[in-house]
């Protein structure tokens, strides 16, 4: 358990509709996220993937403590953070920060980029205006952006440093676990690969650990060690990156890599076309979740949640086909 | 200051509001006359460039032979008081509620917005009569119906705009840092609601005018000997045929002011934030 | 579309129950009933008998929701002036705000619809400008002083059209202008800028795209979309309208509810303006319940949704 | 085709933009904002060509400009559009009006908004047919469905009544693919969808693209920020910096012999191309794209150039030709 900083059992997010007394309608319920289980090593970067509505923006609201689980665990450094309170919450804050996608939103337009860079820092230490403003200093530094500049306001920025500066907040309290949700999304192709570059130089000095949530496959390929991918609120496959990017075994992940735009015209490879469309969360298909849009459809599938199946590299996909291949093997 | 920024300054609007302002603020230093003396031998003498007229009276007096231009000049004080009185309670009062039902929802939202909605469905003259049947007329009638009716525009407005600035990366940011709601509110949504402030303020002052106007108009408000542009007005209806004066300088300068506000509005509306159109 | 109806139909009930409760308050605080039915010569016991009798000595909540009940069934007490029902006293004035409020109406919205989509179209021109300056000076001057300047203008000076009163349409042309300036600036302004909004919507530009005449885009589709927000603000200046009426009646002596309303603040007869106003706010509400249902006919989204 | 002898093709382009120049008055015209500064190229029938470039670049401005679709305070200031051979930018608003639509088509960037909400989506994909062929009733109807069951929406007979807000995103996408092919253009815009386009979505909009292309033989060009998409789907391709083209030729030139420094950099900074995990840094083009309002004299890119020297920040590069279909605006283009 204390190689891993953050595990996560069953965690679930519904989200109840209100029903009409008149109309006698019955309650909806949106399953956001149905019962999830990860962990994340201490120093690694695990990458939650998945498509528009597969719950993976709610999960990371969940781990941040801005929404509050229906169901399930969240486990830091194995203790419980969902009943964390006061002091408890106040070390969780610390060592869990966030960026966000959106660079312009993320930054208050009415702060100076030092109140902005010291509100964690005020918020959680009693620390002296000296200390405030060295720190500050220090951090800027450390994510590349120039001290002096710390009695601007974030409009004086581009995209690029905006984000900079995101970091930087994020980074001054000094946590051990960052979520980063779409950080590279809203950038520019040639500002893209400076942010990686610098998160990847922030986790080897400081020996961070990421939650990286995006739907860029390439960010994803290039950052994690790890994989999750996400399918209507559940994970369908997860394990090394290496080998989910080489050889995805979930028939929903193998679609989603194949959509992976090439890299050379000749790359073009056999894509897998899905047909239909992503079911509603409010009424997801019975049995797998996936069935409705899969090309190995079988008769079970509609009946049966399939099971976790475990390859011996401990990559894991929960697909029908898979349970079989493992049945008849052993 | 450049030619730019020259071009760009609301002329108009300033041009208009200053000499208000100026009276209101100093207004005892301008009096041509003191507006309270009566004169009875000088009753509605035209203004100064009309048969009859009195230079020394450039307006003209009213049916006490009161100098009509000190009067005005008296009046300033009172209607602006009155109206920057109301709305910046209104403000204080609308503001509040539409950003606490606005970031917290639930049932206090509910509460905030059907209380809007009341108000909402009296129209603004009905409820200040209803409130002057409950008070009497006067000064606390007018301040009351100007706070009642103009906070639940504030609240409906500040609501709706807190409610999409709640989602905004930053808030979520600060509560990630921990931040309590309060310095959330404090820090983060109040400041960026300043713009929409400011415009509303703006033009909710010039309609507080005319709804003070129309108050003591129909006798609720201000009374008499004290100097009120719509007191003036109402005062002169009797004379319109004999000294047409009285009521259409007094309508003058208010439509003067609303107008300054109203320019004023737009302009900030235009130069903090030009989404801001549906105000 | 249903449940978008029943929402709305809850929302307009509950308004109500919260214009009762107001106009209840103030009736409560604007004095008490007894005195001026029982006359100030009577004794202690006369009163209390009085009191017993409309059951004020009751629970004020009890009060509330006695009140309430007599509203429902249509009972609003009488008029402490004229001796006589309320609904009677009102009833007969009615007709003369109709007739003063719909003319404004009508006017405004066709004066301010057609000058919000010419000032559009022709947008950063002379003539955009002229119609912005008509629209701001029209939201800056009160009611009263318009119809004053009128007067003395059209019927003291030109002596074109009679200074007050009701009577055939010569009567009704300065009264309804005047009540129509406020609304018909609001509605332009807001046609204006819907229409410029909406003629800077995406789906606009792929019309263009599609190589559609710009008389198309313009009255098919911009004009529709545009009205949306128009159709919404109708509703409030319908009630702006009536608040206005009150003003306008007084100038111009015309024998409608507003004109009813100041008199009785003068005669202090509290039942006709508490329950005049009460009466009002349950048209409005109900006005603008429909105002929302025309949204779902329009608006495929509501309707659909 | 003529004579088998001349080996390169003598054929009429179906595009061909010269020195196109176009700025756009910013802050109530107090900036002037260069947008496109000299675009170039051709674009021969039934070819597809990617637009590349980073936000700012010029690429959305210059493709409005060949429809003649300008935002307000925009103008174009100098360069030919030769569509079949004929200059649109001096068309009348008339004779344009029966050119879009008709003859060249767009897509925009997002089909959630380009629909009116209050339209039936039928209506809205019959309009181009009713304008430019004249078609009504029963044959219109016919027509419409024909094309929504062309662009691969099942049940198209169902989906005619319904409105923009019924349908998903990619449903919607195809909608506004089926109105904008519906006269048979021969030539079709796309402007990529900006906001972060899930995989599986943006492959479906790329297979629209091409199956429109298969369908009707229309040339196409691609607005895109994405190299991906120009591999995947250009035949040629056109790297835009600053207005400019930094670099043009066909798809292989630009991916297997890339001859502008910005291009280079470009292809070498895309995430996710090594084996995952492997935590080498990435190569950055450092600094910022240049103000399109404030442009630095020489060549534009020289700031962030490794390469450059003061002839490249004093003097403007030309095209320089690398063979007849590759160009790249760098004085040392040929060096590499």
């Amino acid at each position: 358990m204390s190689q891993h900083i953050l595990s996560v059992e069953n965690l679930t997010k519904h989200y109840v509709q209100k029903r009409s007394f008149v109309l006698r309608t019955q309650p909806g319920v949106v399953k956001a996220v149905d019962g999830i289980d990860f962990a994340l090593p201490v120093g690694a970067t695990l990458g939650l993937v998945g498509e528009s509505g597969c719950g993976k923006s709610t999960t990371a609201k969940m781990l941040l403590r801005l929404e509050d689980p229906s169901a399930g665990k969240i486990l830091f450094d194995g203790r419980e953070v969902q009943a964390a309170t006061g002091s408890d919450l106040r070390d969780y804050r610390t060592n869990v920060q966030a960026v966000f996608q959106d660079p312009y939103s993320s930054l208050n337009p009415r702060m100076r980029v030092d109140s902005i860079i010291a509100e964690p820092l005020i918020a959680n230490r009693q620390v002296a205006a000296v200390e405030v403003r060295d720190a500050v200093a220090q951090v800027m530094g450390v994510v590349g952006l120039n001290p002096d500049w710390a009695r601007r306001f974030p409009h004086e920025f581009s995209g690029g440093q905006r984000q900079r500066i995101a970091i930087a907040r994020a980074l001054v309290l000094r946590p051990r676990l960052m979520v980063l949700d779409e950080p590279v999304s809203a950038l520019d192709v040639s500002i893209r690969a400076q942010i990686l570059n610098l998160l990847m130089d922030l986790q080897d000095q400081f020996g961070l650990s990421y939650l990286l949530i995006s739907h860029d496959l390439d960010v994803i390929a290039e950052m994690c060690a790890e994989i999750a991918v996400m399918y209507l609120g559940q994970i369908v496959e997860i394990g090394p990156a290496r080998d989910i990017v080489a050889n995805p075994r979930h028939p929903y992940t193998q679609a989603l890599f194949s959509a992976r735009l090439p890299a050379h015209p000749d790359g073009a490879a056999n894509r897998i076309r899905l047909s239909g469309e992503i079911p509603s969360p409010l009424d997801p298909p019975s049995g797998c979740r996936f069935r409705t849009r899969c090309p190995h459809v079988m008769p079970i599938c509609a009946e049966v949640l399939p099971p976790e199946s475990e390859l011996p590299n401990g990559q894991r996909a929960s697909c029908h086909l898979l349970s079989e291949q493992s049945a008849l093997s052993s | 200051m450049t030619w730019q920024s020259f071009r760009r300054f609301p002329w108009i609007p300033v041009l208009l509001l200053a000499p208000v302002v100026i009276c209101g603020l100093a207004g005892p230093l301008f009096y041509p006359h003191d507006p309270t003396v009566v004169n009875l031998l000088a009753p509605r003498k035209p203004p100064a460039w009309l048969p009859g007229g009195d230079p020394s009276f450039l307006l003209g007096t009213d049916h006490f032979g009161r100098d009509l231009l000190s009067r005005l000049i008296e009046g300033a004080r009172v209607t602006l008081m009155v109206a920057v009185l109301g709305v910046v309670v209104a403000a204080v009062i609308g503001i509040s509620a539409g950003m606490v039902a606005g970031y917290f929802g639930g049932w206090i939202d509910n509460l905030v917005m059907r209380i809007v909605d009341v108000k909402m469905s009296i129209p603004t003259i009905l409820l200040t009569i209803l409130i002057g049947s409950a008070f009497g007329g006067g000064l606390v009638t007018i301040i009351a119906s100007i706070i009642f009716v103009f906070w639940a525009d504030y609240a409906r407005v500040i609501r709706g705009e807190t409610l999409s600035l709640r989602e905004r990366g930053y808030v979520a940011l600060a509560k990630v840092a921990n931040c309590s709601s309060f310095t959330i509110l404090l820090r983060h949504i109040l400041p960026n609601l300043f713009a929409t402030c400011m415009v509303l303020f703006s033009l909710q002052l010039g309609r507080a005018l005319i709804v003070e106007a129309a108050i003591t108009f129909i006798g609720l408000g201000i009374q008499p000997p004290a100097s009120a542009w719509g007191l003036l007005i109402a005062e002169g209806r009797n004379y319109l045929a004999t000294a047409w004066w009285i009521p259409t300088f007094a309508g003058l300068a208010i439509t003067m002011t609303v107008l300054g506000t109203n320019l004023l509005g737009d302009w900030l509306r235009d130069a903090l934030d030009p989404k801001l159109r549906q105000l | 579309m249903l449940s978008f109806f029943l929402r709305r139909l809850k929302l307009a009930l509950i308004t109500i129950l919260g214009v009762t409760l107001i106009v209840f308050v103030a009736a409560r605080l604007s004095g008490d009933v007894v005195y001026s039915l029982v006359g100030d010569a009577a004794n202690t016991e006369e009163i209390d008998t009085m009191r017993r009798q409309l059951g004020l000595d009751r629970p004020v909540w009890m009060q509330y929701f006695t009140y309430v009940g007599n509203v429902a069934q249509g009972d609003f007490g009488r008029s402490i002036r004229y001796q006589r029902p309320v609904t009677d006293v009102i009833a007969e004035r009615v007709p003369f705000t109709v007739q003063l409020g719909l003319t404004a109406f009508f006017v405004s919205i066709v004066l301010g619809v057609s000058l919000g989509i010419l000032a559009a179209r022709t947008r950063g021109s002379f003539v955009d400008g002229a119609v912005r300056t008509i629209a701001v000076v029209g939201q800056s001057m009160p009611h009263f002083w318009i119809g004053m300047m009128a007067i003395l203008v059209f019927a003291v000076t030109l002596r074109w059209l009679p200074t007050s009163g009701a009577g055939g349409l010569s009567h009704l042309v300065m009264p309804a202008l005047t009540l129509a300036t406020f609304p018909m600036a609001a509605i332009l302004r807001i046609t204006r800028s819907s229409m410029l909004e909406t003629l800077d919507a995406e789906y606009v530009k792929f019309l263009r795209v599609k190589g559609l005449a710009e008389r198309l885009i313009v009255w098919k589709h911009a004009l529709r979309n545009a009205l949306i927000p128009v159709i919404a603000l109708s509703g409030i200046q319908l009630g702006n309208l009536l608040g206005g009426a009150v003003i306008v009646e007084t100038v111009f002596s015309w024998p409608g509810l507003g004109n009813l309303m100041v008199e009785s603040i003068v005669s202090r007869d509290y039942p006709v303006i508490q329950s005049g106003v009460l009466m009002i706010a349950v048209f409005l509400i109900s006005l603008n319940f429909l105002v929302d249902l025309i949204f779902g006919l329009i608006d495929p989204r509501i309707r659909y949704g | 085709m003529v004579e088998p002898a001349v080996n390169v093709v003598v054929e009429t382009p179906v595009l061909e933009v010269r020195d196109l120049r176009m700025f756009i008055h910013a802050d109530r015209g107090t900036r002037i904002v260069r947008a496109v500064n000299g675009l170039s190229f051709s674009l021969g029938a039934g070819r597809t060509m990617g637009i590349i470039g980073e936000s700012g670049s010029g690429k959305s401005m210059a493709s409005l400009s060949i429809l003649r679709l300008l935002p307000r305070g925009a103008r174009v200031e100098a360069g030919e559009v030769l569509f079949g051979g004929e200059n649109l930018l001096k068309k009348s608003d008339s004779e344009m009006r029966r050119i879009r639509g008709r003859h060249i088509a767009m897509i925009l960037q997002d089909p959630m908004v380009s629909l009116d909400p209050l339209f039936r989506v039928g209506e809205q994909v019959a309009e181009p047919l009713r304008t430019h062929q004249g078609l009504s009733g029963e044959t219109l109807r016919r027509r419409v469905i024909e094309l929504l069951g062309a662009v691969g929406i099942p049940a198209p007979e169902s989906r005619f009544d319904q409105y923009p807000h019924q349908m998903s995103g990619g449903m919607l996408q195809r909608i506004v693919g089926a109105a904008a092919i519906s006269c048979g253009p021969e030539l079709l815009i796309a402007d990529e969808p900006t906001t972060a386009l899930d995989p599986t979505v943006q492959a479906q909009y790329l297979d629209l693209l091409e199956e429109l292309q298969d369908r009707t033989g229309l040339s196409l060009i691609v607005i895109t920020h994405d190299l991906g998409v120009a591999a995947r789907l250009c035949d040629d391709v056109i790297v835009m910096y600053a207005g400019r083209a930094a670099e043009r030729g066909s798809v292989r030139d630009i991916f297997e012999r890339p001859a502008h420094p910005y291009t280079q950099a470009l292809l070498s900074t895309l995430p996710g191309r090594r084996a995952p995990g492997e935590h080498k840094r990435l190569k950055t083009i450092d600094g910022q794209p240049p103000d399109l309002a404030a442009l630095p004299p020489g060549c534009p890119f020289a700031p962030r150039c490794p390469r450059a020297d003061d002839r490249c920040r004093t003097e403007t590069p030309p095209e320089i030709a690398l063979d007849p279909t590759h160009m790249a605006a760098c004085w040392y283009a040929s060096d590499a």
